[in-house]
């Protein structure tokens, strides 16, 4: 029971994004997907997410192809992922932000909204539970009724992160969640991390913050230039060779 | 034949306004993203002051041109600093913008309405005189002006985009806004010079047509749908494919409303405009979608 | 009927028009009369102000019909008021429709309600016209359409009927006066010309009707846009057709467009233009592509009332937007047989002013051919008597009187 | 900001804010109770007439509020389909004898069906370029009402007479109609982006990308909602043709596509209220100024342009604003309060 990437190759024209790519994302454990710019991670990403089709290979969760499903079908399969840009629901307040993301399973549909069912208000009063639960569970209640946009950094973040877990999806995929965080923030954001994962919730971590990474994820896939280059525990990935003249190479570029 | 060619002359002579229309369009498109709507009525002000500068005061040519530019500068200082520059530190969402374009242009409307008159008046043309003869292919010496000027401001343009250090670091803002200002890149005194040639252009455009239609309150509408419809099908990039396509649309109205229908013509110019956004590519349609 | 209450009646409309001709000229020879059988009671001696109403475009592109209506319109309130023929003050009331009938509507609606007036007239555009005219007759209130000529307006079968009247004559009156011109040529191929707003489609369907009742054919026409940016095709298609004649049936700004580019292919062919050739759009553009053309006009220079009334409205109003006096003068008429049937129907609005109306004659009307009239009778509410139509042309960029001898005939 | 360990659901405070009906509920149906019973207590046939056509430019705004405001879906053509439900309703009633509900039901049924077929290319462009493809719809429809003179009557239009049409008991009555459709409309409006539904279509609207990755069903939600605002602008023409009793083309241009977006804006974009409220002001504006005499229209382009610089959210959110402003000065000062 797992997602399960399988020999996926993207090509964007001539270009080769990735190229034969495997792993798999255990149930249950917090996967991460680690690499230097350029290294095909958010093309990784989102050809799980249903934003590209890989030109090869397959994706499966649970032994489900997901291969290419679009992505309002992804979290049928039971995936829910975040977003690193966060743009804000303007005139939603954080509560109502959180409750958005349970509406694919509220029941409310378009026609017995209109006919403004008594089914709707209560489905309404459930998601309104649930969310200012989930806010709660993350400690994020106090903000429920602010708006996202007027909120620091690294509160939008974990706003993205409740979003995903309102949806209700057994697998989480996060885009780099760390980015852009104050050490303190980050630190947070590790706990909640490793809460999540006690409760059983399944994580694939898409990060460039190699120190975030190994101090939390059970495994770890380094891709670069397209190709995986190694694939293991974090311990294991700390002392290899090639991940670490990887990064120190990359690390000087961008310097 | 005949026939034909002189379709043909007027087509180009008319698409090149269009093709302005495009340019002006395009200019402020690449600089910030805004579809400006305020178009029409910006030619039309181009229009109603060549007719006020040239038949009610007088000033002959020469200076009634430099005021129609003096004109256009202070218009285009207007927009830029009255209306859009506000709006986007607010934070305006697109949607906002458009309208906010609208609204501009319904002022201007209502201002030439107001100050200057509700009909339309007549403009002396460039050159007085007879028209050109060629074979059997006639052609009035304003028409010769307006394709002369508009590919000139095209390739001066062209060449301001892509020769001078102003131009290029204008489409650097463009392409990313971020970026070019942290490469230190002024980018909002960019943007106001995209509105200076954008706002010139387009007026340049109401100067140059006066003469052929004349000057009045509500004539810019049915130019600036088909000088919208030139920068779709140019494929929103080039200020230069904007004026191939300009010139296109003009040949295809002229050639429809003889070979097809005099009646049904307009309903093909807006129906090609209509098939153009829908067959975009992707890559265009979606660069103009939050800009 | 009471024999001297009609014979002081008849006295009285003749006042008006004579007093208040007087007023202006001084040497107006009037002569107004309503046929017997006129409603006879009256509130006569009462100082109330009557008010009536106009409902117009003030702004926007039909501006330029509508404000010189409006200040034909003023004119005539202020002669018939200095002139103390009425027993009672005149009051006009404008209100701004900017052409647009769901507004033209509420005015209707505000004319009724809120001022009081006791008839409405209605501007240039037929399509608010339409809209305001169940609102105006619904509430039993006269209405006299001055400037509009779709010949649709007045329809036995519309439930307003019985109280709308129109002023002007309308097109098939337009066009069949105009096709004497066709008819002496004896063109071989006439085409026509028209743009797509209401003037120019309900003329071509006149110019189609009247042309076939006269066994003429016309066998080629074109259309275009209002403010179109180039007639090149239309002009060629009527070229290619081997037009020797052109009914052009466009306003001002694209019969001007349509000229320039007759001219600049160096086409020779005979052009008759509709009434919006009276506008001042069509000078100030054509230049001196306009010169020649022929158009019918209500104005007869001859008429001592229309030259009084032209030198009275410049004095007044200056060089407008019309420049030809058209608009301005049938504005002008029909605050005059508005007075006349008020006096008629001792300032009785609705039915009896309806009544009154239709049997309302103004002789020294401004408008029309001298020896002409405008006059409503029972069967029919178009005031425009036969031989009514004038025909101007241009002459170096100036609008000149062409014939005023050619005879018309009401359909 | 400290979380290391999640809590359990348990511990949660059971405050709500959604859901449970507000007071504002009661306001809305005694709100609308007094809008359908307008017509029994205004005497003036004038201030009547002018009610109805808020109402019918209401209803029109509702059906741009809707697909713009909330859905982010710009249309400069919303007088196409209302001339679809004016003309398709006369002509039913005038040329083919079908009787008036019935030819109403169908005018609105074709008005959301044409909607519908449009939205389909529609969907494929975004923001500008939406508006400019809208900005052709309008248009093509606007030349066809001309062109199609054989059914449409050209620029005669077509005559129908109220009383002869509608019976003389239901012309009495109109206007309880076309208020009870203004309520209708909002009701329908209001359900619809009350509940989970409105917070879904903010998200599409703001996020396309984000509202599909939380299981939205962006495209469809677009579809059906522009297809609604079809059929509402539909509804008002229906409305409109019977209270003019006449339709013709200059009713159903360009200008009218604008003048209902100008509402929109004056009223609040993505208000419900704000579209009666902008009605209002477009129906009512003429009068208070008419001081202003011709220039009439540039004050207004002008009042438009500053609504846009200084209240986004139009006259609703302005006053919105200002009251939640006063709530929050309460607040400071009453520290004690807030907790």
């Amino acid at each position: 029971m797992s997602l399960i990437v399988e020999n996926v190759t993207k090509r964007f024209g001539g270009n080769t994004a990735l190229a034969d790519v495997s792993f798999e994302v255990e149930a249950g454990a917090l996967t991460a997907l680690i690499g230097p710019n350029g290294a095909g991670k958010t093309t990784m990403f989102n050809c799980i997410a249903g934003l590209h089709r890989p030109t090869e290979g397959k994706v499966s969760l649970d032994g489900r192809d997901i291969t290419g499903l679009a992505p309002a079908k992804i979290l049928d399969a039971g995936i829910a992922r975040t977003f690193q840009l966060v743009r804000s629901f303007r005139e939603l307040t954080v509560l109502e932000t959180v409750m958005v993301a349970g509406h694919w399973r509220s029941g409310q549909s378009f026609w017995n909204s209109i006919l403004a069912s008594p089914g709707t208000r209560r489905s309404d009063e459930r998601l309104e539970e649930e969310a200012r639960g989930t806010l709660h569970a993350l400690g994020l209640e106090s903000l429920a009724d602010k708006r996202v946009h007027e909120l620091p950094y690294g509160q939008q973040r974990l706003i993205e992160i409740a979003k995903a877990l309102m949806t209700g999806a057994k697998t989480l995929l996060l885009d780099e969640p760390a980015a852009g965080l104050h050490p303190e923030e980050a630190l947070a954001l590790r706990g909640l991390l490793a809460a999540l994962r006690e409760r059983g919730t399944t994580i694939l971590l898409v990060e460039h913050n190699m120190p975030f990474v190994l101090s939390i994820a059970d495994h770890v896939v380094v891709l670069e230039f397209g190709h995986k280059i190694a694939d293991g525990s974090a311990a294991e990935i700390a002392k290899d060779q090639r991940v670490i003249d990887s990064y120190l190479g990359k690390e000087e570029d961008v310097a | 034949m005949s026939t034909f060619l002189q379709l043909a002359v007027s087509g180009v002579a008319l698409g090149s306004i269009y093709g302005l229309i495009a340019l002006g369009f395009l200019v402020i498109y690449h600089a910030t993203g805004l579809v400006n709507f305020a178009q029409g009525q910006l030619l039309m002000v181009g229009a109603m002051a060549t007719y006020l500068l040239l038949m009610q005061v007088g000033l002959g040519y020469p200076l009634t041109i430099a005021g129609v530019i003096v004109v256009a500068l202070l218009l285009a200082l207007l927009f830029r600093y009255g209306l859009h520059r506000p709006m986007v530190s607010r934070g305006a969402p697109t949607t906002n913008m458009v309208v906010a374009t609208i609204a501009f242009g319904l002022v201007l409307t209502a201002a030439a309405e107001l100050f200057i008159g509700n009909t339309k008046y007549g403009v002396d043309p460039v050159f007085p005189g007879a028209p050109l003869v060629v074979g059997s292919v006639s052609i009035q010496t304003q028409s010769l002006l307006i394709v002369v000027v508009a590919w000139a401001l095209v390739g001066a343009i062209w060449f301001f985009f892509t020769k001078t250090l102003t131009g290029v670091s204008l489409r650097a803002v463009g392409l990313n806004r971020t970026a070019a200002a942290v490469s230190g890149v002024r980018v909002s005194r960019l943007i106001t010079i995209a509105f200076v040639i954008s706002v010139t252009v387009t007026v340049i455009g109401g100067m140059l047509v006066a003469p052929l239609i004349g000057a009045g309150p509500e004539m810019g509408l049915a130019i600036a749908v088909k000088g919208f419809a030139a920068a779709v099908i140019g494929g929103m990039s080039s200020v230069y494919r904007g004026m191939v396509a300009g010139v296109a649309i003009g040949l295809i109205e002229m050639l429809s409303s003889y070979y097809i229908s005099s009646a049904y013509a307009p309903v093909i110019a807006y129906a090609i405009l209509f098939l153009a956004l829908v067959l975009m590519p992707a890559r265009v349609r979606q660069s103009g979608a939050h800009a | 009927m009471n024999n001297t209450r009609m014979l002081r009646r008849t006295m009285a409309v003749g006042a008006v028009a004579l007093m208040a001709g007087a007023a202006f000229a001084g040497c107006a020879p009037a002569s107004s009369n309503t046929s017997p059988g006129a409603p006879a009671d009256g509130g006569e001696g009462s100082s109330e102000t009557i008010r009536i109403g106009y409902i117009g475009p003030l702004t926007g592109g039909s501006a330029s019909l509508g404000v010189p209506a409006q200040h034909g319109f003023e004119l005539a309130v202020e002669h018939i008021n200095a002139s103390g023929a009425l027993d009672r003050e005149i009051e006009l009331i404008s209100v701004d429709d900017e052409a647009d009938p769901t507004k033209s509507a509420a005015a209707a609606q505000r004319m009724i309600d809120e001022e009081n007036v006791i008839a409405v007239l209605g501007g240039p555009n037929s399509g608010p016209v339409l809209a305001n005219n169940p609102v105006i007759t619904g509430a039993g209130i006269v209405q006299l359409i001055t400037i509009a000529q779709a010949d649709g307006l007045i329809d036995p079968a519309s439930p307003g009927y019985d109280l709308t009247f129109q002023v002007t004559e309308n097109n098939t009156y337009n066009v069949g006066a105009t096709i004497q011109f066709f008819l002496e040529a004896d063109y071989s191929t006439i085409c026509a010309v028209a743009d797509t707003t209401e003037y120019g489609q309900s003329g071509l369907t006149a110019i189609q009707t009247v042309f076939a009742e006269n066994g003429l054919e016309v066998s080629a026409t074109a259309s275009h846009e209002v403010n179109a940016t180039d007639l090149t095709p239309q002009v060629l298609t009527l070229r290619d057709a081997g037009c020797d004649s052109i009914y052009l049936y466009s306003y001002g700004q694209d019969a001007a467009v349509f000229m320039k580019t007759v001219n600049q292919i160096g086409w020779d062919v005979d052009v008759i233009g509709g009434r919006a050739l009276n506008q001042a759009a069509f000078l100030s553009i054509a230049g001196e592509a306009g010169d020649g053309l022929i158009f019918p006009s209500v104005i007869d220079l001859d008429k001592p009332e229309a030259q009084e009334f032209i030198e009275a409205y410049n004095a007044e109003y200056g060089e407008d937007d019309d420049p030809a006096h058209t608009f301005s003068a049938l504005a002008y008429d029909s605050i005059f047989l508005l007075a006349a049937a008020l006096d008629a129907s001792g300032y009785e609005g609705g039915q009896a002013l309806a009544d009154a109306l239709s049997e309302t004659t103004l002789d020294n009307a401004v408008a029309g051919r001298s020896g002409s009239s405008l006059s409503f009778t029972e069967g029919d509410h178009r005031a425009p008597s036969d031989n009514f139509q004038t025909f101007w042309t241009i002459e170096n960029g100036q609008f000149a009187m062409y014939r005023n001898d050619l005879p018309s005939k009401r359909p | 900001m400290s979380t290391t360990t999640l809590r359990t659901q348990r511990e949660l405070p059971r405050t709500r804010l959604h859901g449970r009906r507000r007071p504002g509920f009661w306001v809305e149906i005694a709100a609308s109770a007094l809008v359908i019973l307008l017509p029994s207590f205004v005497a003036s046939p004038y201030l009547m007439r002018l009610f109805q056509d808020v109402a019918i430019w209401s209803i029109l705004a509702l059906s741009l509020t809707l697909v713009l405001g909330f859905t982010g879906q710009i249309s400069l053509g919303q007088a196409a389909f209302y001339a679809v439900g004016a003309y398709t309703s006369v002509i039913l009633q005038t040329a083919l004898g079908v009787p008036a509900l019935l030819a109403w039901v169908v005018a609105i049924v074709l008005g959301m069906a044409l909607a519908y077929l449009i939205s389909v290319p529609l969907l494929r462009i975004h923001g500008h370029f939406l508006a400019l493809g809208t900005l052709a719809l309008g248009l093509i429809v606007e030349t066809l009402l001309v062109q199609l003179a054989p059914i449409t009557g050209g620029h005669d239009g077509i005559r129908i007479p109220g009383v002869e049409y509608l019976g003389e008991w239901m012309q009495l009555r109109f206007p309880y109609i076309v208020l009870g459709t203004l309520v209708a409309a909002y009701w329908l409006v209001r359900n619809l982006t009350q509940h989970s539904m409105g917070r879904a279509f903010f998200a599409l609207r703001d996020d396309p990308a984000g509202a599909a990755a939380l299981g939205i069903p962006v495209a469809r939600y677009k579809t059906l909602v522009f297809m609604i605002g079809g059929g509402l602008a539909a509804t008002a023409g229906v409305l409109y043709a019977h209270h003019t009793q006449v339709v013709t083309p200059d009713s159903f241009g360009f200008d009218t596509s604008i003048e209902v977006l100008l509402i929109v804006i004056i009223g609040g974009m993505s208000s419900r209220l704000g579209a009666v409220v902008g009605a209002v002001v477009i129906v009512f504006f003429p009068e208070w100024l008419v001081f202003l005499e011709k220039a009439e229209n540039l004050v207004f382009g002008l009042v438009v342009l500053a609504i846009l610089l200084f209240l986004p959210g139009g006259v609703v959110g302005g006053v919105r604003t200002f009251f939640s402003g006063l709530a929050r000065r309460r607040e400071t000062h009453h520290p004690e309060v807030a907790s």
